[in-house]
């Protein structure tokens, strides 16, 4: 029968293209860290190009070593990653500046630089990329003004409320363009209204390409937005709804206690 | 490199040399080739000193007696022709004991009761080489005429000896005292980089290249060195001046190099090594931080 | 009418005990930063013994000075702080120590000590006080088990996820069962489970006579226990309901962007 | 102050103490204390060299001819008597020919065709105190039956202002050097206090009192000071025994110190100086960052 034979090989085409569109690709990923401790387990997934993907879990459940894997801040113990087409495993160390300016970062501990400005922390991201220094200023102070931080520009990160240092690693991570953004509990400092502002600049930043991974307990966002929603427990994944929730069932167990 | 860059490491090393952590090192720096330059100076003078003394050694060649001024030339020629003989002077018999009068000081009597002068003519030949004085002299003492020479044996051995001893000395402290400085400037600049260790790792993640980070810490190294450098260099020329105003008022035989040059030399190496020593240190120990 | 004076009396009797009775006092306290940022502006307000209080309000609000302020992190630049009956403005540096061990605080930014593991960092806050060296370790290990991290007592900082930061940053502060409690967003990078066993602990510590003071950003949270709610912004008290939500009004604004 | 306290104070301070940035303050240390005692041995020496030169200064008294033996006793006692006189020897007439047949060396001869040894009898004098030998000597030359007196004028002036200022110059070196080893280790520690001013922060948000913090630090800082200067020490003693030999070897007549007490009390001077600078580097600079 031919036609089985075309439809097969159809099927495998697709299959293959698919395989080219996904940006992200983690080939039964395991991260032992050396005090016996699990970050990931055997974790096999992928993301797309434009996708925008929640990642949910408990405390401890690896989602900030699945980032930092993405951005090989840790090397895996098992497995391969790969990140717009590039072996992040088996990379040379001079590529990795380069993945890091293509995958930014929102870190859970902000990490800025404390002797620097908040506008000086942000333009240092463009600055590694030896972008032209008149366009610095321009986009550092468009980044800091979505951001709602313009008024501290000039402000140290000692010198900073912990939501304004969390909005300053958000510039920082969104001022160069990145092909990935990697948002670490993002809003884990900053009241609803600020948070809601962060989710609106986020989707902005997807729509225009980028692709976004978000970790996050916040319930209300990830249930608000409707998006794939990758939920990890003890390094594994354990849920992948395309359209998810916060969990799996709407009773989310809020006990009063006392 | 854009040119951009380039200037922002400058400005980017100079505002972090101007840090409180980089003070401190500008401070151990400074005094660390302050002691490097003040051993330098010592060790200059007394090769200064070692070299006169060098100078001063000398062999008497004494002639027989009787020779016509021909034959007395003869023999100069034939003691100037002497491999590493530097200089030859004829000391005549009165001339000798005019000197010999002077060496004896209160037994000069003894000569008076000598009805004639009892010494002969005489050859004082200076040498190019201390070291190689008795075998001049053995050569010497080898020419017809020559009744026998003399180059205060012992005292020469002596005195050769303790100059070798206190040039190997010498050679010895200043190479564990460089040695030393570096140890302790690199420790230095160690300790600054470690303090900032957690500031190069985050600058890592945020896509800087090795070099993006290490040029910073380059021009800073350069300028704490440079600074250092010219701080001790300063204290040290004042200080110098002011020791050889002080020995030559308390003691002006002995002879202290006056002259502006080798001093000077000395400063610009010390400048030269400061910047070496910033430059290695600032490249060198912030590449153990840069593996994250 | 003597009858008349004798309620005036009996008032101001009244007046004078609840005086006595407030933990904490704060008046007309501004803390202006040497940049010229406003920490808090004109705050007059107290807290009595065995409260529980939140404390909310946007970014940059001034929660965090109002707490550095009770731990005198910071000095205000006007008014007067009464901390169970210390002025803590002209204490004298030497008392200072003394303060801070009555007044425990969980810090936003964890601050845990790097190079001490978890067990560690949670005992140097008992050493301090010369603590007899044979509970030290029992109540270390209690402290941990209550935050649900005593298989973590051996890891140092770095090897701790976000949550788990904060979660040895809070067994820290509750170990010494202080007067005071400081908790500066104490669920920031925590999961709602999580952080509901974090609120019972709270809850628990509170009814064992702690007051506790809470900045929060958790909706759910304050609107779940309905306890007393001062709301700051621009560092000024714009609320302070004795049974409050997160928002006066229910309606959270909640627009799904994009 | 509990027990438990002291000995959480001990385990912290040791700890710490074998942490990376604290080996490389221990390394500066000991380098620096190494210089130091390298420093402090050489001036040793010099000064040994200076008192065996000034021990051998000596006054000749020449006296008159023909004195009796009485007359020859009773001018001794005399000297002897002197304010500042240490010992007194006599040379006849003999021993003093002999002596000056040596010193003439080659011109010895001249003495022959002197027929009468032409010396008197003497007394060599020698003075407590160098310093005072020209005072020493102008009062012995006023005894009755004393010729003059003889103390190479010129050369005895000259070694002592050179002693002087050997000695002046020794002491502003090693002050120097002092000061620049005292700065180097203070900055050092100050580094790694400052290294770890966020852990000092976090420790006085966390309730402890100013001591509490500092003892681990100055336990530390003895720890590093001691271990420092006993690396510094070990080093000191083998270099110096082999410099020793080498200088025994070579030039055989300079006197070294070769007795083991001096060095070794060098040594634990070293060793103190160690321990008081960490633990006042410790104690002192960690003070600055308490203000929190
Ligand atoms: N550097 C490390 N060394 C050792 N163990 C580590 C290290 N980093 C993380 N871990 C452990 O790995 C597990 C996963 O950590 P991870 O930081 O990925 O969690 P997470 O999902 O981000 O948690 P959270 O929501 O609390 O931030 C945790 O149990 C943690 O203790
Ligand atoms: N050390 C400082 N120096 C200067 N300004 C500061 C300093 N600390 C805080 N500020 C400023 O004071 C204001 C209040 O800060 P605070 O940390 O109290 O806010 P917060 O309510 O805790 O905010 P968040 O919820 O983001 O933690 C902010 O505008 C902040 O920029
Ligand atoms: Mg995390
Ligand atoms: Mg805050």
């Amino acid at each position: 029968m031919p036609r089985a034979i075309e439809v097969y090989q159809v099927n495998s085409i697709f299959q293959e293209l698919r395989e080219v569109m996904m940006l992200i690709r983690l080939y039964s990923v395991s991260k032992v860290y050396p005090n016996g401790a699990v970050g990931l387990l055997n974790v096999d997934t992928y993301i797309r190009q434009g996708e925008f993907v929640f990642l949910v879990g408990p405390s401890g459940a690896g989602k900030t070593t699945f980032m930092n894997l993405l951005t090989r801040q840790v090397l895996p113990t098992q497995g391969q990653v790969i990140v717009d087409g590039r072996n992040v495993v088996r990379m040379r160390p001079s590529e990795v500046p380069y993945l890091r300016r293509a995958v930014r970062m929102i870190f859970q501990d902000y990490k800025l630089l404390p002797n620097k400005t908040a506008y000086e922390n942000v333009a240092f991201a463009l600055r590694v990329t030896e972008a032209n220094p008149r366009q610095v200023r321009t986009r550092v102070m468009e980044s800091l003004e979505l951001v709602g931080l313009a008024c501290k520009a000039r402000a140290y990160p000692g010198e900073l409320s912990g939501g304004e240092q969390q909005r300053v690693s958000i510039a920082r991570a969104i001022v160069g363009d990145p092909t990935i953004l990697l948002a670490d509990e993002p809003t884990g400092n900053l009241d609803l209204d600020t948070s809601w502002g962060i989710m609106e600049l986020l989707l902005r930043i997807n729509k225009r390409g980028t692709t976004v991974i978000m970790a996050t307990h916040n319930r209300s966002i990830v249930n608000g937005m409707m998006r794939r929603v990758i939920e990890l427990d003890g390094g594994k994944i354990v849920r992948d709804d395309e359209r998810g929730a916060y969990r799996r069932e709407a009773g989310h167990g809020m006990v009063l206690p006392g | 490199m854009r040119l951009a860059t380039v200037w922002y490491f400058l400005a980017e090393g100079w505002r972090s040399a101007r840090r409180n952590v980089s003070l401190i090192s500008l401070g151990t720096i400074a005094a660390s080739l302050f002691v490097l330059g003040a051993l330098a100076l010592i060790l200059m003078n007394l090769n200064h000193v070692s070299q006169l003394l060098q100078a001063r050694i000398e062999i008497r060649a004494f002639l027989e007696d009787g020779l016509l001024p021909e034959g007395v030339a003869a023999i100069r020629a034939q003691i100037q022709a002497t491999d590493g003989v530097a200089q030859v002077t004829f000391v005549s018999k009165d001339e000798g004991l005019r000197r010999l009068r002077g060496q004896l000081g209160e037994h000069a009597g003894i000569l008076d009761v000598v009805g004639e002068n009892p010494l002969p003519d005489a050859f004082d030949v200076r040498v190019e080489d201390a070291d190689r004085t008795a075998q001049v002299a053995a050569r010497i003492s080898r020419i017809p005429g020559v009744l026998g020479v003399n180059y205060g044996q012992g005292f020469t051995e002596k005195l050769l000896a303790t100059m070798r001893l206190v040039g190997v000395a010498g050679a010895v402290v200043a190479a564990l005292f460089v040695a030393a400085v570096v140890f302790i400037v690199g420790n230095t600049i160690r300790l600054t980089v470690i303090s900032r260790a957690r500031e190069i790792e985050v600058m890592k993640l945020v896509g800087a290249t090795d070099w993006f980070i290490r040029w910073p810490f380059l021009v800073e190294g350069m300028v704490l060195g440079l600074v250092g450098a010219a701080i001790s260099g300063l204290l040290l020329f004042a200080g110098y001046n002011l020791a050889v105003r002080y020995i030559t008022g308390l003691a002006p035989f002995i002879p202290v190099i006056t002259a502006p040059e080798p001093v000077a030399a000395l400063c610009v190496a010390l400048l030269l090594m400061g910047v070496l020593m910033g430059a290695v240190a600032g490249g060198v120990f912030v590449k153990r931080y840069l593996r994250v």
